[in-house]
């Protein structure tokens, strides 16, 4: 029998060690359970823009029978060379577009963000904590509001200072930022971005800051509290598996922490212990369901509520958040 | 703000604009022999690959930064060789520099994208850092910040008060005068480019093993073409060349500071802020027509070929 | 003079030097005494500047010895010359305008020898007191008028106390009055021992300060002779051959109706190092030819550069063509109107190097070869064949590129090219600067015919026996002042040259205050 | 031995030669490379240059990648004949795509046929407006066009993706910074069944052709070419340096904004932060690589096009690093500069014993 061919399409490079890089152990997990049975390819450094399309189809035309495309700026190009492979199925990440041979996967980071912020604000001594976010899209905004609240939860006086570098990854960018955060009283850094640059920056001046999308303990053994690593092996080897047995369908698929898709890894044994037991029993509640993060009443930050009390958001909902929370002084910007 | 903020935020102008201040004083004395080299952004990109290869194969920083000035001087010596002895067009070559530089620092830094190492730690120099506010700005970074306080020392006397200095003028004023009194142009030149190649190089280390510290493609960010403006901004004066990269500096901080303090003007917008700076400050410089061509090394840009001397 | 016994001073043996096409120098052998001043003459193109770069290590030849002092030399560079004592002035000068003075003349001295002189601005006030130079050391060359940049350049000479001077054609950038005082200078040098090796085309000059002369012609020695036992008029025969005789005395003309005028044009300098002109008034008529004198530098350039529109500055009511204000005018519009321009600069400004003469002659002539923005480039071809047939010029057809003609050839063609566009004024730099005897006649007669034609032309030339034979008024500038006009006939060249060194200024600044 | 000498006149033949000289050596240099990384060299090349155009699917793709190529170097091919150092053409696109974007969305619900005539119109007003103020600054201001140029690439691209997070934003795309898509009507059509190839690359080959004709049959192209070759001659004869100058940065400009907004209204289909990997700087060797010859530039985009395919299936069949293709056009651009060194000098083979 012949191997399932399978194609990933990257966005970065491999060795970010942030999104793309987490992709790409995705796809060595997937190669290793497998082990024979898969082939796999991938493209890195691939532009969102013309070439996209060019890349997937040639990954198609190559004969892989399953290609991940993971990056926002692929949807439409997946869907588009889809419609000309109908043999071959895609999944995309973070998208939304869903069609007969397509499925989209999402993660649910803000359930990491709301263990994040439940520690910020417990470690914080100057009430102020910062957040680098990427681009303003729904997802960081989400994530913005989970860390807030969960903050705001166990530390009321806390404050959140929120700066945007219009990246995903840009070391010099994001260790500027981290400077300039932490020059206005920020002393915990949380990072919407995927370079190890604001960890160090902490590192350098003795400050908090927590890791993201991998493990990123290495490069800050004294600030690092714990990182939010994105695990996509189980996905992976699931979509595979359904589309070896022909069950796979088209689907729009949230994974979080119930599903060990997002993970909490290396709590920095240096934390208070009471710090590690809220990190711990935090993320178990999420895990079992007992603790849902957009539970109402929430208003925003204009005073207007936006989720009546007792009612968990919907994916959906989730998915179109574009305001934020009671407390966050600025405004969403464009 | 309160004092202490600004502090930092100067203290954060200096650090950002050291690279800057690197490139720039290479440059300057390049363009001061007569030679545009745009290709300060290629340079950079392989004294910052090659400089934290070295340091974190060898274990040893000083390597790094040797490494990554030696680096610098062979990307320039391509350049060296096509412009003055090939004759090739400044701007294109350097170009091409620029382009190679970007693509072959990726290549050869593949692997190593995302590794990090532990970067020079800040040295506070006693009794200066004592100072109030003052000691804190300027007398508590790491050794490349006072290498580049060094350097920019070294040129203002080199360039204003010795023989080199005017020897230099001369050939960048007018290399066809230098040549018949006897100067050897070429020399003089291939000594500037590459000593502008070694301080891009240095500029390169210092991104790679001080500011982030680690290796990421293209990490330069454009802080090659800025120098480069902040040399027409200097008019070409090495004293001013610190002066206007502190204040780059500044403006490429100002707008993450400012969304900190709460500004909402969207980030995207802020972001422009260097980039429109450099625009209005070219559009001051140049205003004042007469007195940049009065500043400008008179045989910037142009090829010189001693066999053909008429 | 000094006596035959003495071990000679400089002694070159069979110089060769070739160029790619061209052999500058072909086995010269000369031989120069102590205090001897010797001229080099030749036409242009002679190799008189190879063969003096030669001795000064700027270029090295193929061929041949030099001995110094009865000793075998190789001078590989000028800092050798330099340490020999060989000086050299530049036919174009290599000073430093940014630097100065003594800035300029430390860069040639070395270490040793700057350690020896000690104060370097101090020896140069000495020195200049010695020689009567009057050159101050902390100055900034850029300040400097041409006379004094000169000077400066021999002071550079001087400092390092040289036994051989070389000077290429010192006197063609000076007034009369500034070439006296060189004389001067070179007369007590010689005095005390100092050879000089002397370039000049005038003739005059040579009779009167050189004790031998050594001619040459395409790249040879071709005679000697003892100069003072000479006439100019037998020298020139030497130097060109059969060719010269070429003083033929024009006729002068009077101009009919004014066609241009130029008043009260007064402009700050665009250059840094540029002269800014002062109330300048002037009227050219048609069917003569204006004169305009002058040392280089002191204003021909920009009044040229305002009058053709290439400095885009507006002064709408300074010109007049005709009745028509043109001071606002684009450069292209006034040539639309019947302006046409020779310039100095003949490759790279006059014509394009890499382009072909068929696209030289569009480069100015485009009335009738451009249709609806299309240019007919067999029209022009055809155009350019018989232009270069009518004004003999040697060249392999209209594709040559311009770069490949000899400098009077090419000149031709320019002149050629603009005379063909019939203008009403023609403004003409320098016509013949650097060209052969032959060539000369030529230009000379294609610019007579045109004034007959009822053509008005300016003309500006640093060469005043040139200025003497063409016009018909002439006029001197001066630091960017302009003298009064008058007739050729009514003057003579000590009143021109002394206009040239400024004599009219204070009248005229009075003038224009009253 | 041998010996450089320069030409009495320069060789026409190398003038040729000299392109495909640099490539011969480009590929020779590409070839040691890969051996050095352990991949085969024939393969490797076999991928990158043949690979490309094995099918008519990938042929089709080559025509799709050249296009905003060919439109922004044939523009630069003008500015450079002129001697305006216009880096700009990157910051050009983005503003046409950013403008034609903005119309298109306009038009999202018409159904005029004037639609996209107008889209393509608003692109190339966008590219032109984008380089006409560097050109303002520089003729008014005397800035270096070079500095000011790369600048407004900047600004262009923060520009752009401000507008995709706020004001262009597909109000029903999730928040997420894209535009929504455009209606058909607005959408360049494309020329041949089952393949991306649309009419904007008709337009970039007509530019070239344009390009060409300009240059070498009006009068406007000859004082372009004497105001790029000799600024004093064309000072001298009259010509205006303003309006040379104006003329040609819009021009490249409006190529450069119909390269844009092809890319949205052809391929894209929306406006996205992403809508060039870098064309406007390539595009640059591509303008050196066809001699500043507008129709130099449509074979020299063509290889360059089928450079960049084959990078990602060198990635893809064999695992070598996109990096390598950028290496390579700053290599092929070494090359192509030191060939045209033997335009005006040779080398003499001379005989030892002659001295
Ligand atoms: N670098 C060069 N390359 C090629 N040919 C040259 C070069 N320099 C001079 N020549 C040629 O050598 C010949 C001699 O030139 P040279 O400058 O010695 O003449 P000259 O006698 O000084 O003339 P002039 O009176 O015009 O100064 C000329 O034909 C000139 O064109
Ligand atoms: N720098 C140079 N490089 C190459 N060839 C040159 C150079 N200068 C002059 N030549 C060539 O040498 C030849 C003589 O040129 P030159 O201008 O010296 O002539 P000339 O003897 O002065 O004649 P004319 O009196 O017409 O000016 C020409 O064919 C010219 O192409
Ligand atoms: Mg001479
Ligand atoms: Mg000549």
């Amino acid at each position: 029998e012949d191997p399932l061919k399978v194609g990933f399409v990257y966005v970065g490079p491999v060795g970010d060690l942030g999104w793309s890089y987490e992709h790409d152990l995705g796809r060595k997990g997937l190669e290793e359970y497998f082990g024979d049975k898969v082939e796999t390819t991938f493209v890195e450094n691939v532009p969102e823009g013309a070439d996209a399309e060019r890349v997937i189809t040639q990954l198609a035309k190559a004969g892989n029978d399953l290609i991940f495309t993971t990056s926002f700026g692929f949807m439409n190009p997946t869907i588009k060379v889809a419609k000309r492979f109908p043999n071959v199925t895609f999944e995309h990440a973070t998208g939304y577009k869903l069609s007969k041979n397509v499925g989209t996967y999402v993660l649910r980071t803000y359930e990491g963000r709301y263990v994040s912020g439940t520690a910020a604000g417990m470690m914080t001594k100057t009430d102020t904590i910062g957040y680098i976010g990427s681009f303003p899209i729904p997802e960081v905004i989400r994530d913005i509001n989970s860390t807030f609240m969960a903050a705001k939860s166990v530390n009321p006086n806390v404050k959140m200072k929120i700066v945007w570098v219009n990246s995903w990854y840009d070391p010099g960018k994001e260790t500027d930022a981290a400077n300039a955060l932490m020059d206005q009283g920020v002393d915990v850094l949380i990072q919407h971005t995927d370079s190890p640059a604001p960890l160090i920056a902490a590192e350098k001046r003795g400050l908090r800051a927590i890791g993201q999308a991998s493990d990123m303990s290495q490069f800050a053994p004294e600030a690092h509290m714990f990182s939010v690593r994105d695990n996509w092996t189980p996905y992976y080897i699931n979509i595979a598996k359904n589309v070896m047995d022909k069950t796979w369908e088209p689907k729009d698929y949230w994974g979080g922490f119930a599903d060990e898709i997002l993970t909490i890894e290396s709590i920095n044994p240096n934390l208070p212990e009471a710090v590690k037991a809220k990190i711990s029993s935090t993320f178990a509640a999420i895990k079992s369901g007992e603790l849902k993060p957009f539970t109402g009443p929430i208003k925003d930050n204009k005073g207007n509520l936006v989720v009546k009390a007792g009612h968990s958001m919907t994916d959906v909902e989730l998915a179109q958040v574009n305001w934020y929370v009671e407390g966050i002084t600025d405004e969403v910007p464009h | 703000m309160d004092a202490d903020l600004i502090v930092q935020i100067l203290f954060a102008a200096i650090k950002t604009g050291t690279p800057l201040l690197f490139i720039a004083l290479g440059e300057v004395i390049c363009e001061k022999s007569g030679v545009l080299n745009l290709g300060q952004e290629g340079m950079m990109l392989m004294g910052a690959v090659v400089g934290f290869l070295a340091a974190y194969g060898s274990g040893n920083m000083g390597f790094g930064i040797i490494a990554a000035m030696v680096m610098g001087s062979i990307m320039s010596l391509i350049f060296a060789v096509l412009v003055l002895h090939i004759g090739a067009n400044q701007v294109a070559t350097g170009l091409a520099l620029t382009i190679f530089g970007t693509g072959l620092s990726a290549f050869i830094g593949a692997d190593f994208v995302g590794q990090t190492i532990q970067g020079f730690q800040p040295i506070a120099i006693p009794l200066l850092s004592d100072i109030p506010y003052v000691g804190q700005i300027l007398f508590s970074h790491d050794i490349l910040v006072y290498f580049s306080f060094f350097m920019t020392a070294l040129l203002v006397y080199v360039v204003n008060k010795t023989r080199i200095g005017l020897t230099l003028k001369a050939v960048g004023e007018n290399p066809h005068a230098a040549n018949a009194i006897g100067i050897k142009v070429l020399r003089v030149r291939y000594l500037a480019v590459m000593f502008g190649g070694a301080m891009a190089g240095t500029a390169g280390a210092y991104m790679s093993l001080v500011y982030t510290p680690m290796w990421v493609e293209g990490m330069t960010a454009g802080r090659g073409w800025i120098a480069l403006a902040l040399v027409v901004f200097a008019s070409w004066r090495v004293g001013r060349i610190m002066l206007g990269a502190y204040l780059f500096g500044l403006a490429s901080i100002m707008h993450l500071v400012l969304q900190g303090l709460g500004w909402s003007i969207s980030p995207n917008l802020l972001a422009m802020l260097p980039y429109v700076a450099t625009v209005v400050v070219m559009v001051i410089i140049g205003a004042d027509h007469f007195k940049e061509k009065l500043l400008a090394p008179r045989s910037l840009g142009k090829p010189f070929d001693p066999r053909n001397m008429a | 003079m000094k006596t035959h016994n003495l071990v000679s001073r400089l002694e070159l043996a069979n110089i060769t030097k070739q160029y790619p096409g061209c052999l500058a120098n072909d086995r010269i052998s000369i031989t120069l005494m102590p205090g001897e001043i010797h001229a080099l003459l030749g036409e242009n193109g002679a190799g008189k500047s190879t063969l003096v770069k030669t001795i000064y290590g700027v270029v090295s030849p193929d061929k041949g010895d030099i001995i110094w002092n009865g000793r075998e030399v190789n001078i590989k560079s000028p800092s050798i010359a330099r340490d020999l004592g060989i000086g050299m002035v530049f036919q174009h000068f290599s000073l430093f305008e940014t630097l100065t003075v003594s800035q300029n003349i430390e860069l040639c001295l070395s270490k040793s020898q700057l350690n020896n002189i000690g104060d370097l601005a101090q020896r140069i006030i000495q020195l200049s007191e010695e020689y009567g130079l009057n050159v101050d050391p902390s100055r900034y060359v850029h300040s400097l008028s041409i006379g004094e940049r000169q000077r400066v350049e021999i002071m550079r000479c001087l400092v390092q106390s040289v036994k051989l001077l070389i000077l290429d054609e010192p006197t063609s950038v000076l007034t009369p009055q500034e070439v006296a005082g060189l004389f001067n200078v070179l007369r007590t040098l010689s005095k005390e021992g100092c050879s000089i090796l002397f370039i000049s085309h005038k003739l005059h000059e040579v009779t009167e300060v050189c004790h031998k002369a050594t001619i040459l012609r395409g790249g040879k020695v071709v005679d000697t002779c003892v100069p003072s036992e000479e006439t100019p008029a037998t020298i020139a025969k030497m130097m060109v051959g059969d060719l010269a005789d070429q003083d033929a005395g024009y006729s002068k003309k009077e101009g009919t109706v004014e066609v241009f005028n130029v008043s009260d044009l007064s402009l700050p300098s665009k250059q840094p190092f540029g002269t800014a002109l002062k109330n300048i008034n002037f009227d050219l008529k048609a069917g003569e030819i204006l004169g305009i004198a002058g040392v280089a530098g002191n204003g021909q350039d920009e009044l040229m550069a305002i009058i053709s529109g290439e400095d885009e500055r507006n002064v709408k009511n300074a010109l007049t063509l005709g009745k028509l204000k043109i001071g606002h005018l684009h450069a292209g519009e006034r040539r639309q109107l019947g302006m046409a321009y020779v310039p100095e600069e003949r490759l790279g400004r006059g014509a394009v190097p890499d382009m072909s003469l068929t696209e030289n002659t569009l480069l100015t002539h485009s009335t009738g070869f451009v249709k609806n923005g299309l240019v007919q480039w067999q029209s022009i071809k055809e155009y350019t064949t018989e232009l270069i047939g009518k004004y003999k010029v040697k060249c392999h057809g209209e594709f040559s590129e311009a770069q490949s003609l000899s400098g009077g050839n090419l000149q031709k063609f320019i002149m050629g090219r603009e005379i063909g566009q019939h203008p009403k004024v023609l403004i003409c730099a320098h016509p013949t600067w650097g060209v052969d005897v032959g060539a000369a006649l030529a230009i000379h007669q294609a610019l007579l015919e045109l004034r007959d034609e009822g053509a008005a032309i300016l003309l500006i030339s640093e060469d005043i026996d040139e200025l003497f034979l063409l016009a018909d008024r002439m006029a001197a500038v001066c630091d960017g002042y302009l003298s009064p006009l008058v007739k050729t006939e009514e003057t003579n060249i000590d009143q021109i040259g002394q206009w040239m060194a400024g004599t009219f200024i204070n009248t005229a600044v009075q003038e224009a205050q009253a | 031995m041998i010996r450089i000498q320069a030409r009495t006149e320069p060789s026409s033949l190398m003038k040729v030669a000299s392109p495909l000289l640099a490539i011969v050596l480009t590929l020779i240099f590409g070839a040691i490379l890969f051996s050095a990384i352990g991949k085969s060299p024939v393969q490797a090349l076999h991928v990158l240059l043949i690979a490309p155009l094995a099918d008519s699917y990938n042929i089709g793709e080559m025509f799709v990648k050249m296009g905003p190529l060919l439109l922004c170097a044939v523009g630069l091919s003008l500015c450079y004949r002129a001697n305006m150092w216009n880096i700009g053409a990157e910051g050009q696109l983005l503003a046409g795509a950013l403008g034609g974007s903005a119309m298109a969305l306009y038009f999202i619900d018409s159904e005029s046929v004037f639609a996209l005539p107008i889209t393509l119109l608003a692109g190339i007003i966008s590219g032109m407006a984008w380089a006409a103020v560097p050109t303002f600054l520089k003729l008014r201001y005397n800035s270096n066009l070079i500095l000011t140029t790369i600048m407004f690439n900047y600004i262009a691209l923060y520009l752009l993706i401000w507008s995709v997070h706020g004001p262009l934003r597909d109000p029903d795309g999730y928040g997420f910074p894209e535009s929504a898509l455009f209606s058909d009507i607005t959408l360049l059509p494309t020329l041949f069944e089952g393949s991306r190839i649309h009419l904007g690359i008709l337009f970039a080959i007509i530019s070239g052709i344009i390009g060409w004709f300009i240059l070498s049959k009006t009068h406007l192209g000859f004082q372009i070419r004497v105001f790029g070759a000799d600024e004093p001659a064309a000072r001298y004869a009259g010509f205006s340096s303003k309006k040379l100058s104006w003329f040609v940065m819009l021009f490249a400009g409006a190529l450069a904004g119909l390269a844009g907004v092809s890319e949205t209204t052809g391929p894209i289909g929306q406006l996205t932060p992403n809508i060039s990997p870098g064309y406007g700087y390539s595009a640059i060797i591509v303008a050196y690589l066809g001699r500043l010859h507008p129709i130099g530039a449509i074979i020299a985009a063509m290889f360059m096009a089928v450079l960049y395919m084959g990078g990602d299936l060198a990635q893809i069949e064999m695992g070598i690093p996109v990096a390598v293709i950028s290496m390579f056009q700053g290599v092929l651009l070494f090359f192509l500069l030191a060939c045209d060194f033997f335009i005006n000098n040779r080398l003499t083979f001379t005989n030892q014993a002659t001295n």
